[in-house]
């Protein structure tokens, strides 16, 4: 309950806090949704603690022609309330709305959510099915990296020391695509057991998933089936294939893999029949 | 003294009122146990055991003791002479490990403490037990009650090492007759997992000793405060009368807080050392670990029948999962799991035979139905295999064996007599409500299409109002004192301890309306006994039943006093006393409550024979058990993509008697079905095989979220109990008891098509999926 | 929990299995350890500091190499502790040769404690494969550097 | 290191110097003395300690007391005014919404959360919004009735 000491600062500007992130041993506290909780159980003791989660510099939701950028400190609950997100990327409206619950969304943040790269939690799924970009950030330097390239392992990232994610930028949803987020719950922690986030379009389809492996990926196998046949069930069916499952008491690996195939085939006829 | 008009008081006995002790709760302003601070309190962190089991080697604490702040920290070795803590259970040949309150030399479960330290900062005092180091060699731990006591299981105990703490056989009528007559036999192994109790508020104490007085307060989060003081007091070889044990507000308890713990006297030993009052509050992580699981069972059913239903015998061969110690009450819950055995129905040949496990496991003891739910699971489960067996309908094998209205008092095989019974009332109701026989069409209709609908049904009978003293471990009587202070206004002081269960209320409801005061006029006092005179607790659906009943008796002694004043006061032979008025109905002439009390107190006259004031008290041994019942019936429907269970609807009937209060009577019901549908669907506390408890949060030991449980329909039955003059018969378990096996019974009925027979709980998706995926193969 | 995998590395069986028991290869290799200092024969103390993501914590521990069958299998025995938990693990380690490589396979079981099996279940598994994957990463780059 | 805070709290504003480390949970319950929101458990799941930030419904047991540095703090004590309860608490008490109350202060304030959010919501919709709070007295049918009540317009 108690975590191990540690110092805080609160940077008024996005640049002190990168200024203050270069020192080694410090750490970005944004929401702490993830993070506090592991502090006080003293699986995570960081010794300086960076708290960028009132950057309002880090707070925002824009649409940019055809791109929304979202500040990495804007919290789940804005997201989820936003009529601009609702509008124009509804797959994050839908994923985030199941993230923990009120509370959780209250405080939690997009990047902060990121970052952790839990591979249970529901974000990622709509991340890879989004393709979306993170705009990093540190001391002196900037880079975008694609989501694929972003989640690398278990609670691992391409973030570097220093580094912080500043945006998500996801696509603005195009008239036709439909969208699903589709999550077996875990009962206890209400983590995803798995999740599935697809759109589709006449064009294209994506599918993202977390929860079944180290980390949240994008189902490219799935998507070229569904992309020649249409066929949810045949898409599906190979969504896991390859996958290391994850297995824990709630869903041995060969349950999560099947759980994995229904629910990619659930988000897709759905996504489908919100095609419009 | 004038003639009154006499008002007719509305009776509250029966009435849905809202409670009197919520205004404190429902505005942050009552008191628990966390909520204490005193001058110099100093607080306590525990280091525990991170293995199953394990010699220590050394412990070296060098460095904590010297981290500022720190005030204290023992070992086992400092406090070898506290305890044991204390088993009140005693069985024939039971052995009993030596309890140390600190580990000695062995650790035997994950969570057993093993130092303390005490420092004037909870945030120090957990950064002190970090600084400590102990050399473990770690040991061969077993956690699976069936291998420990199988060959080649390693001992828990070295002494012991058969790993059996006791067998006990139990057998009534005859029962190989019975068997031998049968003309079919049903057989199957039903468990019944390890739950954690996990109420909201986890366990927590506070001590103060004060060194003048050589007097030892104890605040303790328990449902025990006498017991726990006398208990505590033989553990520090204080003397009990300088001894005091303050219950304030109790965040739930469901059994996990009728115990004694190593807590409370390792606390008491701090405060003694150090003569500073000290605060320790159990995290959740310890509460999982370290405070009492229930349930633990595997259990060998084995039912005769005829092939026209009528049940013949019943065997069982249970093994209850006991962990590494025995806490207050842990050997006695199975044998209360035999005694409820043969259920509801008319068969008096049963034998059982338990065989007490030690595993490397934190003890099982009291949790919500403490061994009848587990009965009732196996016997209710049994008669739906049977019914399968002989194709029969379940209500209809039910109906058949139910004992008859006409046969009250029964007397069962296994040594109980049910005091009142109309069994077939609320099956029949519950029937009606769900619409059973439609259901049954609907059902058939499901199935063409591919559904898997099930129904389900329990008729459960549970042992409440604990009970007669020779059946219970430690007094099984309730005490009550009732004052009516000068004012007229009223103070009831109840043994009882609630914890949730709202007696400050039915308690009040009873009183208003036997002295004919409004409810605002009385006060229920609890859990202080330095304020109440010696009481049992609350537990065992006895709050009402016994505490109630003491109070009832107290009032009843209490109002011959006010009479005697009445009669005195209106210089009368003969005077009533109702509604809060003494009555010369000769003359007309009444005096009122708040008159006789104020002249009982100033005490100018006293009626002959009589003593001043206006005080009753009231030591009530009830001479039986209650037996409330019920039926429950669910509606599920198992999807056959994932094994995910939908329940559809779900009712309850409940029979406990006469009712006080409907809405808290409602309260119970909700209550304890929901933790029934924890049982059946997600709870389990998972040791791995090396002692790790992998259920060790919230995050893993899944309670449920109001997400995930339907709507409950409420009904009753009403056949008060003739145990007692309330006609109560205690509602806090029978949820829970009804529910488990009514929720099983009905997602086999919807497998059934598949072949399934029988599944262990919790039924979780993976495992319905797996059975269906059997089938399919 | 019972875990196994295998991994090639770059560089011949019998310099596989030569480096795989080095201790100034194994320090440098196992994720976090700053040290590791000879105990006994084929035994090794070490102190290790794992980080990976939020998740960090100091651990004490051992490394012992048995029943050694060179160059084709050994058994690895690794024992960790810390404030957060402990972790034991047992493994064989074949060594299987490939065209001037070395496929090495392992098999054991992987025994974890304290807060981290208590908190951290549904991450185990990945931790322990994740920690593998690393030494194994770090092996390759170790192995295919010439030696100072 | 210490860090002084300034926040208002029911109303009233106050500065206190606090470790980085001291979780407003326990500012709340120690330093201020605000003692209604409960501790259930550490891992952010249970929400007994409930309170509201900034008009937000918090777990505050996942929150340092530096983090809620200028910032407005609602709790179970801050709800009545002048002696007169909150609609919801009114409810929780008319419709027996609570049984050993420990996890009752935290609930309140969720569910007037999901209220200022939605002021109609489906019995699903009260049951999801009640998703951080764990209950294990009620079966939350009461508690339910209770927000229901308060959506009627009935709590007052």
């Amino acid at each position: 309950m108690i975590s191990q000491q540690f110092e805080y600062s609160a940077p008024a500007t996005l640049q002190e806090a990168l200024d203050l992130l270069a020192n080694e041993g410090a750490k970005p506290l944004a929401g702490g949704m993830s993070l506090i909780p592991m502090m006080k159980l003293r699986l995570a003791a960081p010794e300086q603690l960076i708290d960028i989660g009132r950057l309002r510099e880090l707070n925002y939701i824009r649409r940019e022609g055809e791109q929304m950028h979202i500040g990495a400190g804007t919290t789940h609950w804005d997201v989820e309330s936003s009529p601009i997100v609702r509008a124009h990327c509804p797959l994050l409206s839908e994923t985030v709305s199941n993230i923990g619950d009120i509370q959780v969304r209250n405080r939690g943040t997009i990047g902060g959510s990121a970052a952790h790269a839990d591979p249970s939690a529901d974000y990622p799924a709509a991340f890879c099915a989004l393709e979306a970009q993170f705009k990093l950030v540190k001391k002196g330097g900037e880079r975008v990296v694609g989501a694929s390239d972003f989640f690398v392992d278990m609670l691992t990232t391409a973030l570097e020391s220093g580094e912080i994610i500043a945006e998500v930028i996801v696509p603005v949803e195009q008239r036709g695509t439909g969208v699903s987020y589709q999550k077996c719950v875990q009962p206890a922690s209400g983590f995803a057991i798995v999740g599935v986030a697809v759109r589709v379009s006449s064009e294209f389809v994506r599918i993202g998933v977390t929860g079944l492996g180290a980390k949240a990926y994008r189902a490219t196998n799935a998507e070229e089936i569904y992309t020649s046949t249409h066929d949810a069930a045949k898409a599906a069916a190979v969504v896991a294939d390859g996958a290391d499952s994850n297995s824990d008491i709630h869903a041995s690996a060969s349950y999560r893999k099947h759980l994995a195939r229904i629910y990619t085939q659930r988000a897709l006829k759905e996504a489908a029949s919100r095609m419009g | 003294m004038a003639t009154t008009t006499i008002t007719k008081t509305e009776k509250l006995v029966g009435k849905a009122m809202r409670r009197q002790e919520d205004p404190r709760l429902i505005t942050g302003s009552a008191t628990y146990v966390d909520d204490i601070q005193m001058p110099g309190m100093l607080h306590a962190c525990i280091l525990r055991s991170p293995h199953g089991a394990a010699n220590i080697k050394s412990v070296d604490i060098a460095a904590a003791l010297a981290h500022p702040g720190v005030a204290a920290v023992y070992v086992g070795k400092d406090t070898e002479k506290v305890g044991p803590v204390p088993c009140g259970a005693s069985l024939p040949g039971l052995r009993v490990p030596h309890h140390y309150v600190l580990a000695i030399d062995r650790v035997y479960f994950i969570g057993h403490p093993v130092a303390v330290v005490v420092a004037t900062d909870k945030y120090i005092a957990r950064d002190a037990v970090d600084l400590i180091e102990v050399e473990y060699e770690t040991l061969q731990a077993v956690t699976d009650p069936e291998k420990a006591i199988g060959p080649g299981a390693p001992p828990v105990h070295p002494e012991w090492p058969d790993n059996v703490a006791f067998n006990y056989h139990q057998e009534g009528g005859d029962v190989d007759t019975a068997f031998a007559q049968a003309e079919v036999v049903v057989k199957q192994r039903i468990t019944s997992q390890r739950l954690i109790p996990s109420s909201m508020e986890t366990r927590g104490v506070v001590a103060d000793y004060n060194t003048g007085d050589k007097a030892l307060t104890i605040w303790s989060s328990t449902q025990i405060p006498h017991l726990m003081r006398t208990l505590v007091a033989q553990m520090l070889g204080a003397p009990e009368h300088k001894v005091r044990v303050v219950t304030p507000e109790v965040g739930g308890g469901f059994g996990s807080k009728l115990n004694v713990y190593a807590e409370e006297a390792l606390m008491g030993f701090v405060a003694m050392k150090l003569g500073q009052p000290v605060k320790w509050i159990e995290s959740r992580r310890e509460n999982c670990m370290c405070t009492i699981h229930g349930r633990g069972h595997v259990d060998y059913f084995e039912v005769a029948a005829k092939k026209d239903g009528t049940i013949l015998g019943i065997k069982l061969k249970l093994i209850q999962d006991l962990g590494a110690y025995h806490q207050l009450l842990t050997p006695a819950i199975p044998t209360l799991s035999v005694l409820m055995m043969p259920g509801l129905y008319r068969c008096q040949n049963v034998r059982a035979d338990i065989v007490g496990a030690f595993t490397n496991a934190v003890p099982t003891d009291a949790y919500r139905g403490a061994g009848r739910p587990e009965a009732t699971h196996g016997i209710e489960r049994m008669v739906d295999i049977l019914a399968a067996e002989l194709k029969m309908d379940p209500a209809e094998i039910r109906l058949k064996n139910f004992i008859h209205n006409d046969e009250f008092p029964y007397a069962t095989g296994t040594g109980l007599s049910y005091d009142s019974g109309n069994y077939a009332a609320p099956l029949h109701k519950a029937m009606d409500l769900i619409d059973y026989h439609n259901l049954r069409e609907e059902q058939r209709q499901a199935r063409s299409q591919g559904r898997l609908m099930g129904i389900g049904l329990s008729t459960y009978g549970e042992i409440c109002a604990f009970g007669p003293s020779p059946a219970t471990p430690a007094g099984g009587w309730e005490s009550a004192t009732v004052k009516i202070e000068p004012s007229g206004m009223v103070t009831v002081m109840t043994g009882s301890s609630p914890h949730g269960q709202g007696e400050e209320t039915t308690f009040a409801q009873i009183t208003a309306d036997e002295l004919g005061v409004g409810i605002d006029d009385v006060i229920v006092l609890h859990g202080d006994t330095a304020i109440v005179q010696y009481g049992i607790g609350t537990f065992g659906s006895r709050g009402t039943a016994v505490g109630g009943t003491a109070v009832y008796f107290a009032l009843q002694e209490l109002k011959k006093k006010i009479k005697k004043y009445g009669a005195m006061l209106l210089e009368s032979e003969e005077v009533s006393f109702s509604d809060g008025v003494c009555v010369d109905h000769k003359t007309g002439k009444s005096v009122t409550l708040a008159e006789i009390a104020g002249a009982s107190h100033r005490a100018m006259k006293l009626p002959p024979g009589t003593q001043p004031g206006m005080v009753e008290t009231y030591f009530w041994e009830p001479p039986n058990f209650a037996f409330p019942f019920g039926a429950h019936a669910v509606v599920t429907e198992v999807n056959r993509e994932t094994g995910d269970i939908e329940i559809k609807r779900y009712v309850a009937v409940d029979d406990c008697g006469n009712i006080i209060n409907p809405l808290i009577v409602a309260g119970q019901v909700h209550g304890g079905v929901v933790q029934g549908l924890g049982q059946a669907l997600w709870e389990q506390a998972v040791y791995d095989d090396n002692g790790q408890l992998i259920t060790g949060e919230f995050m893993d030991y899944a309670i449920p979220r109001a997400s995930m449980i339907p709507w409950i329909e409420t009904e009753h039955t009403v056949t008060p109990s003739p145990v007692n003059p309330l006609g109560v018969k205690g509602v806090g378990e029978a949820g829970t008891i009804g529910c488990s096996p009514a929720v099983v019974n009905s997602v086999v009925d919807a497998l059934s098509t598949l072949g399934v027979r029988h599944i262990d709980m919790p039924m979780t998706p993976e495992k319905i999926w797996n059975l269906m995926e059997g089938a399919r193969a | 929990m019972k875990i196994s995998g295998s991994y090639t590395v770059p560089i011949p069986r019998d310099e596989a299995y030569k480096l795989l028991q080095d201790p100034v290869i194994l320090a440098k290799c196992m994720p976090g350890t700053d040290h590791l200092e000879k105990i006994g024969e084929d035994e090794y103390e070490m102190k290790m500091k794992m980080a990976i993501a939020s998740f960090s914590g100091l651990f004490t521990g051992k490394v012992k190499i048995a029943d050694a069958h060179p160059p084709d299998n050994f058994m690895l025995l690794v024992e960790g502790s810390g404030k957060v938990g402990f972790l034991k693990g047992s493994g064989l380690l074949n060594l299987t040769p490939q065209e001037g490589a070395t496929e090495v396979k392992y098999e054991g079981d992987v025994q974890v404690g304290g807060t981290i099996a208590a908190v951290g279940q549904r991450l185990l598994e990945s931790t322990s494969k994740m920690i593998i994957k690393k030494f194994f990463e770090k092996f390759a780059e170790a192995a295919t550097q010439p030696t100072t | 290191m210490q860090t002084t805070i300034h926040v208002t709290i029911n109303g009233k504003k106050r500065s206190d110097t606090v470790e980085p480390r001291l979780l407003l949970i326990h500012y709340l319950r120690e330093t201020v003395g605000l003692t209604g929101p409960h501790i259930g458990c550490e891992t952010s799941i249970c929400g007994a300690c409930t309170v509201n930030v900034d008009g937000k419904a918090i777990k505050s047991c996942a929150m340092f007391a530096v983090q809620a540095n200028g910032c407005d703090v609602l709790t179970i004590e801050g709800l009545a005014r002048d002696g007169k309860l909150d609609p919801m608490q009114q409810a929780f008490w008319n419709e027996h919404g609570l049984q050993c109350g420990f996890c009752t202060p935290g609930m309140i304030m969720t569910a007037k959360q999901i209220l200022e959010r939605n002021p109609h919501p489906t019995e699903a919709e009260i049951r999801d919004g009640l998703g951080g709070n764990l209950c294990r007295c009620t079966g939350y049918q009461h508690i339910v009735n209770a927000v229901k009540a308060v959506a009627a317009g009935k709590g007052a």
